[in-house]
């Protein structure tokens, strides 16, 4: 039984690694070389091209930009509609009863979103994601030798910022490069990631936004998702390992991680650069369809995340517990996109009151926080100040029926 | 004459009987048992043929706990068998067999018999004392009356009380928390009868029961049971002519029909 | 005697077990009622639940609710009042606890069964509780021995829905198979009144539940803060009132109850004195009328600060944290409440329920625990030891109090509950 | 540990007697002597450690070449845990409790215990166990026995419970192990079927009780084909005794002991039978019964031949865990058929409350073959013996009255 799995896991790590070499055979959408045909670096001996006209927002280049991803989100929605139709046909055949979905009535109230940690989240979320894919074009592109280790794509020439992930996947690159850009890399990397640490994921991703909308999107439809459990969690496990291998090694046996990367649909389309694309396009219709059913499904095998969790231990955000408040009500587990078990079993630590619960895959999405029915029972510190707790009231609130709210409020 | 011998040698007491071949009671005795349990029963069975004259004993057969011991006797039996066969003297007239409740020292049991006064099937009460004399004796220590006189006290109650611990142990201190509390002893020891009555009809499986009701046993003498009894089942209930001593008598038939 | 010879002796056995538990059951309901009311410091607003459960207990009605909407009887925690309510239909817990009843069922039930599956029997074998006879469905889930009998028995008479509940909880799989005994019941739900599981209608119950729970945690929060607000008897009664209370009703009950207790603590006013010590009562649970218990402990000079039973605080205590609003991910919500932070001593492994004692503790500051344990029920028992241990390591002293529903105990179990109120008094350690 | 070792050669010696002088008997009593001696206690380190019978056998052996069975029993393992156990604990926990928590010899030390959670005593004993420091893998039983759910969910806990052991043992759970320890079950079954069926032709060849102890050896034995072997020895040599000598025709009434588990070395009961004149003909209890159950046949999965287990053990499962204890009503009904049987006494330990709710439904059962039954509740203490031995009697004198009576009217 062992053994199969292992001869499979090992049969599907290969596949992907060939899959991802001969990525750049694989043409999702390909636009004629015209115009100004630049590659990024030098050096680069893969073909990527892309036409440097920095096309103003809603003008007809830059729709003929944005071509390849609105097939992309097309494509998306149709397995998604496929994926529906077809769980339901399977789970009658397993006699296993599915519950009817039905759009919510309308005019039914829904609780009005307050001010807190969720809405501060989101703020940061949409805010960043317009400074990275149109901040250049505002505000300069002088941070741009900041590299800021996400996966935002480089060849968004027109970034705030750097991105510190094609360095990464193309660790021979980076052994070329100049003295002055290693520095500013490891520097701007490190410093980043010790600080913040996947901090950054929560907050400032463009791809980690996007999963967010679609599972927003979910929500907004009532679909069923797929159950998260420990199997799901150990697969994806599995599966980032795969990535983490491709992302460092691609570029050392000479293919390119772009080719692969989700993240080059998005903004540089979105920016306005009319960009090839080879596989990555199907990866990003796996990455929005995936996270249509599985919150963040791409963050479990994100590369770039996983390094960037490595110093969960020291970064300044914290998430903490008291474990005698906690009744390992497992609510924190269901609503973590990460799949963090070890949060609500957690029961034993130096300081009873306040386990430090971070782990390398955490977030910050104060999902958990949010969900947390036991007051004071989970909490997120950054830099040691408190900045978010749980409530039960502020819980309850959210499920309660509007117009009680404000009655509640008057006391 | 023949002369034959049961005994029974119950928990508390040693119970003696003699009967002649047609069946007829001759002598009764009863003995508290001491620690020599045979010496008891051969004084006993002396005491008994001397009261009414007799000479030998042609068999004895012993019944109850001490009956492996009783070395007076030539066999021995088991108290259901017993009572079984000494119904069909002690019967009074019209009844026709169909169960007998026993209520002894530390048990009771409770005997289903067909139309021929054969064991049917039994049942006895668990382990504990709840619903045995022994309970009575109890309660009328607490209540500073003796055993026989709880029956006709009770029968003088308006107002009942409920009792329901199942145990003696408990019982007593319900009891006692019933006298705290300024129950009347009439209404209390109602009560204990009722509960008593309760407990044991709770062993009688009804679908089993053919004919009539008798009881036997120390607790049949008992009215203030009898009638509670009566009460819980809705039914008459006959009392053997010698309750006591059902045991022993049905003891010495079975020797009877031995020897013969 | 006599004339009575013609009737059958099952039949009137039956007639006078009914007549018994007329003559009984509902005094002894209305005695309990009554020595709730004479406990001083009652607010005004606790009479609506004492009318439910005077309604119920003493007058026999069946649950109020409105026209047409059947009800499901439920035997524990884990049933999730949502779903019914979703589908259509009324929860009413049935865990008994009347002494009669239990009278009843004592001669059915084998000698060792607990006095709470007895009393279940009893009001089953006897057809005068209208709240057990009008139920259309039964809802037992496994969790005990008892429990698990309870339900073959009861099979045997009604449509009964039989859920099993996971011993293990240290894997996915055990509280997702939960999901799977959710959706079986579901689907006889659906069979029963018709309607469907849809995701409108589940959101609806949900939020019904959601506004109930969101007064409970007002209420817990106002205890919390002021831990001498009310009574825990009272507290009690309005936790009992809920088995048999049309949510929304009891809502709106708990809601004004709360507005009335949160004006009484702007007034400073209290229910109980300073020096009363503050008492957690936890164990088997403790079922209207079998209120022996907390009215002895707050009659004795105590003071009933906090309960962690299930037919109390507990049993309504745990909200459903939905993550993901379609009702697949609700179901799950609803499994994962019933499941994971549930502190039956059903689970195999169940520390939780040390932490959540600490944390009440702590919470209420309370001065001593009082366990409860009904003749049989075993697996309680089995957990007092090792919540022996960890309170004598925080200093808490704990009394285990074992009894039944039988009222006659009530003297010995005075001696006790006095003795540990003094020992807390004047023995323990101040606060 | 002497008092133990007194108790078990006591039985031994005691019930060792009551045979015809077949020399094969004595093989079975040194197995078992030497399973319960003080030295194999003391130095035996098991890997696998089975508690209780609910758990396949054929499972437990395909897991270990030598796991230990842990039935409970004793009497005098019973004291040793009782400041552990509350008060109504029943006698079967408590001996297992007192065997695997003790000062005098620790035999889960290397150990992982499994155990099936069929009833609040095996719950609440496992965390108990856990709480002390021991490695338990609990398996929850379904209360129902009859669905397909609830044989699919017993499946996954055997799985589980593999995957436990594997992991502290490195043995995997193989097919082929699977199927080997299937057949050896098999092979134990039909030598113990012969056996039975050659006492019943000749039942003063030797004491239903030794009989017992014979079947019961199986659990013990170090090695199950000798243990076969040996038996095959045997059941040839009653067989040749019976040809050779003239049998009395045996008066004495056959009856059924059935409900709670008798599990060595606690004979009390079958001992009174004895001793107040009855033939104890079968015991219907889920030990015994054991030999009821048939084995899967050989598939080529683990999963499948599992399932296929469940699906017959569940079908005819006799422990007091299901709802409605079908399999033990029907093992009766089996034994009223086939089986001269004149009474059934149903066995209650005390605590196994789960029994005396199953009282009323054999009563009925047994009513249908006018057969009496008589309950009797006790524990491993010896207290009880009189007024057990009173009831057996007396029920012994009807049960012979209504033999000769039935007799009679067939003449």
């Amino acid at each position: 039984m062992k053994k199969n799995k292992i001869l499979i896991a090992v049969l599907i790590a290969l596949m992907l690694a060939v899959l991802a070499y001969f990525a750049a055979d694989i043409p999702f959408y390909t636009y004629p070389e015209t115009g100004v045909t630049a590659s990024l670096q030098s050096e680069t001996d893969t073909e990527l091209t892309f036409s440097v006209a920095g096309n103003a927002v809603f003008s007809l280049g830059w729709f003929e930009a944005m071509m390849p991803f609105t097939i992309i989100v097309g494509l998306s929605l149709v397995c998604i509609l496929l994926d529906v139709l077809l769980r339901k046909r399977l789970y009658r055949k397993n006699n296993v009863p599915c519950a009817r979905t039905e759009r919510m009535k309308f005019g039914r109230k829904q609780n009005l979103p307050r001010f807190g940690f969720e809405m501060i989240r989101w703020s940061i979320m949409i805010l960043s994601f317009v400074l990275l894919i149109w901040g250049g074009k505002i505000l300069g592109t002088a941070l741009s030798s900041l590299q800021l280790p996400i996966l935002a794509c480089p060849y968004n020439e027109e970034q705030l910022t750097g991105a510190g992930c094609f360095l990464f996947s193309n660790l021979d690159m980076l052994a070329e490069s100049s003295v002055d850009e290693i520095l500013w890399f490891a520097g701007s990397f490190i410093v980043c990631a010790v600080l913040f640490g996947r901090l950054l994921c929560g907050f400032v991703c463009p791809l980690g936004f996007v999963q967010d909308v679609m599972h927003e999107l979910r929500q907004k439809l009532h679909t069923e998702g797929i159950p998260l459990n420990e199997k799901l969690y150990a697969g994806l496990r599995f599966a980032k390992w795969i990535m983490l291998l491709i992302f460092l090694g691609i570029g050392l046996i000479g293919g390119s991680f772009c080719d692969f990367c989700p993240a080059i649909t998005l903004s540089p389309a979105l920016a306005g650069f009319k960009t090839s694309l080879y596989f990555s396009g199907f990866m990003m219709v796996v990455v929005l369809v995936s996270g249509f059913f599985k919150r963040r499904c791409f963050c479990n095998i994100c590369p770039m995340g996983y390094l960037l969790g490595l110093p969960h231990k020291v970064s300044l955000a914290r998430l903490k517990k008291n474990a005698v408040a906690c009744t390992e009500c497992g609510a924190c587990y269901e609503a973590c996109p990460m799949g963090i078990k070890s949060i609500y079993t957690v029961r034993e630590g130096k300081n009873e009151l306040s386990i430090d619960v971070t782990t390398a895959d955490c977030i910050f999405c104060g999902e958990c926080i949010r969900r947390c029915p036991e007051d004071g029972a989970l909490f997120m510190t950054f830099a040691g100040k408190k900045i978010y707790t749980a409530s039960r009231m502020k819980f309850m609130r959210d499920y309660t029926t509007p117009r009680r709210k404000k009655a509640a409020e008057n006391e | 004459m023949s002369v034959y011998a049961g005994l029974d040698g119950g928990s508390t007491y040693l119970k003696a009987a003699l009967i002649d071949h047609t069946g007829k009671v001759l002598n009764t005795g009863v003995k508290s048992t001491g620690i020599d349990n045979n010496g008891a029963a051969k004084v006993l069975l002396e005491q008994l043929c001397r009261e009414i004259g007799v000479s030998r004993i042609d068999y004895t057969m012993a019944t109850g706990y001490s009956r492996k011991i009783l070395e007076v006797a030539e066999d021995d039996v088991s108290e259901i068998t017993a009572h079984a066969y000494g119904v069909r003297i002690t019967a009074p007239q019209g009844y026709r067999p169909g169960l007998i409740v026993d209520i002894g020292g530390q048990d009771s049991k409770v005997i289903y018999l067909d139309d021929q006064y054969r064991v049917k099937n039994f049942s006895m009460n668990d382990k504990c004392a709840a619903g045995t004399g022994k309970f009575m004796e109890v309660i009328a220590q607490i209540l500073e009356t003796t055993i026989d006189q709880v029956g006709p006290i009770s029968l003088e109650s308006t107002a009942p009380c409920d009792i329901n611990s199942t145990c003696v142990v408990f019982a007593q201190s319900e009891v006692i928390s019933l006298v705290a509390r300024k129950f009347d002893r009439r209404d209390i020891l109602a009560g204990m009868h009722a509960s008593m009555a309760r407990r044991i009809v709770k062993m009688i499986r009804k679908n089993e029961m053919g004919g009539d009701i008798l009881m036997t046993g120390g607790g049949a003498m008992n009215i203030g049971l009898r009638r509670a009894f009566e009460d819980e089942l809705m039914r008459d209930v006959y009392v053997a002519t010698h309750p006591q001593f059902n045991g022993a008598i049905g003891a010495a038939l079975i020797a009877s029909e031995r020897r013969n | 005697m006599n004339e009575n010879m013609n009737i059958t002796p099952m039949n009137s056995a039956q007639i006078r077990q009914q007549e018994r538990f007329d003559r009984k059951g509902t005094a002894v309901a209305e005695k309990m009622l009554r020595q709730v009311r004479e406990l001083s410091h009652m607010p005004e607003t606790l009479e609506p639940f004492l009318k439910t459960l005077e309604s119920i207990f003493s007058r026999r009605e069946d649950a109020l609710r409105p026209q047409g909407v059947p009800t499901v009887g439920t035997y524990c925690v884990m049933v999730p009042p949502e779903l019914i309510y979703a589908q259509g239909a009324m929860p009413v817990k049935l865990c008994g606890g009347s002494y009669t009843a239990f009278g009843i069922g004592d001669d059915i039930a084998p000698r060792d069964a607990c006095p709470l599956v007895k009393a279940v029997m009893g009001f089953e074998e006897i057809d005068a509780m209208p709240v057990y006879q009008n139920c259309s469905l039964m809802a037992v889930p496994v969790t005990c021995d008892c429990k698990k009998k309870l339900a073959g028995w009861l099979q045997e008479r009604r449509p009964t829905a039989v859920l099993h509940v996971p011993a293990n909880r240290d894997r996915d799989e055990d509280m997702e198979r939960f999901v799977g005994e959710l959706y079986r019941f579901s689907e006889q739900l659906e069979q029963m009144t018709g309607f469907s599981l849809t995701y409108g209608r589940l959101a609806d119950a949900c939020r019904m539940t959601a506004d109930a729970q969101y007064q409970l945690s007002r209420f817990i929060d106002l205890r919390r803060k002021h831990s001498r607000i009310i009574r825990g008897s009272f507290s009690m009664a309005v936790m009992n009132a809920l088995s048999y209370t049309w949510l929304p009703d009891w809502t709106k009950q708990l809601s004004d109850l709360n507005d009335e207790l949160a004006s009484l603590a702007k007034q400073k006013k209290t229910a109980a004195k300073e020096n009363q010590p503050r008492i957690l009562l936890t164990g088997s649970p403790v079922i209207f009328p079998n209120f022996k218990l907390p009215l002895l402990i707050e009659s004795m000079g105590g003071l009933l600060a906090a309960d962690e039973t299930c037919m109390g605080e507990r049993g309504f205590y745990d909200p459903p944290a939905i993550v993901d609003r379609t009702v697949d991910g609700m179901l799950r919500a609803l499994s994962n409440r019933a499941t994971r932070p549930c502190t039956c001593p059903t689970f195999a492994d169940n520390l939780r329920r040390i932490y959540r004692i600490r944390q009440l503790i702590k919470d209420y500051r309370i001065q001593g625990v009082i366990y409860h344990v009904l003749r049989g029920c075993l697996v309680y028992d089995y957990e007092y030891r090792q919540l022996e241990e960890e309170m004598g390591k925080l200093g808490i002293p704990v009394i285990r109090v074992e009894t039944d529903y039988n009222e006659e105990d009530v003297e010995q179990l005075r001696i006790r509950v006095e003795a540990f109120i003094e020992l807390i008094k004047y023995g323990g350690k101040q606060e | 540990m002497d008092k133990l070792q007194n108790e078990i050669r006591t039985i031994l010696e005691q019930v060792g007697q009551e045979h015809r002088g077949f020399p094969e008997v004595n093989w079975f009593l040194k197995t078992m002597e030497q399973a319960f001696s003080a030295e194999t206690l003391i130095s035996e380190k098991p890997s696998l450690i089975v508690l209780g019978e609910d758990i396949p056998r054929e499972l437990a052996l395909a897991l270990s070449d030598h796991p230990r069975f842990i039935l409970g029993g004793s009497l005098e393992t019973t004291h040793w845990s009782d400041a552990l156990l509350p008060r109504d604990a029943d006698p079967v926990s408590r001996s297992a409790c007192g065997w695997l928590l003790n000062e005098k010899f620790n035999l889960a030390e290397n150990a992982i215990v499994i155990m099936a959670l069929s009833s609040d005593n095996r719950r609440k004993l496992a965390s108990l166990l856990r709480g002390k420091g021991i490695r338990v893998a609990a398996a929850d039983m379904p209360p129902r026995h009859d669905t397909s759910e609830a044989r699919d969910a017993w499946t996954a806990e055997m799985l589980r419970l593999a995957d436990a052991v594997s992991a502290h043992t490195h043995i995997r759970l193989s097919a082929h192990r699977l199927k080997a320890a299937i057949r050896r079950r098999e092979q134990v079954r039909e030598a113990a079927i012969d056996f039975k069926n050659i006492t019943w032709q000749a039942t003063d060849s030797m004491s239903p009780a030794l009989r017992d102890i014979i079947m019961e050896s199986v659990w013990y034995a170090p090695d199950r084909k000798e243990w076969v072997y040996n038996l095959r020895n045997l059941t040839a040599q009653i067989t040749a005794w019976v040809r050779q000598y003239y049998h009395q025709p045996d008066e004495r009434p056959w009856v059924l002991l059935a409900g709670s588990p008798i599990v060595f070395p606690n004979e009390k009961l079958p001992n009174l039978l004895e001793a107040s004149g009855l033939y104890l003909a079968d015991r219907a209890d889920a030990i015994a019964l054991q030999t009821d159950i048939p084995c899967a046949d050989a598939g080529h999965s683990v999963q499948r031949m599992l399932r296929r287990t469940a699906d017959l053990r569940m079908r005819m499962e006799t422990s007091g865990s299901w709802i409605s204890n079908d399999g033990l009503l029907s093992a009766v009904q089996n034994r009223l058929e086939h089986l001269p049987v004149s009474g059934i006494i149903w066995h209650v330990l005390k605590g196994q409350i789960e029994y005396d709710f199953e009282l009323p439904k054999v009563e009925a059962l047994a009513a249908e073959y006018d057969v009496p039954v008589i309950r009797l509740e006790t524990d491993y203490q010896q207290q009880d013996v009189e007024q057990l031995r009173i009831r057996l009697e007396a029920f012994a004198e009807m049960l012979r009255v209504r033999n000769q009576e039935r007799i009679r009217i067939a003449q």
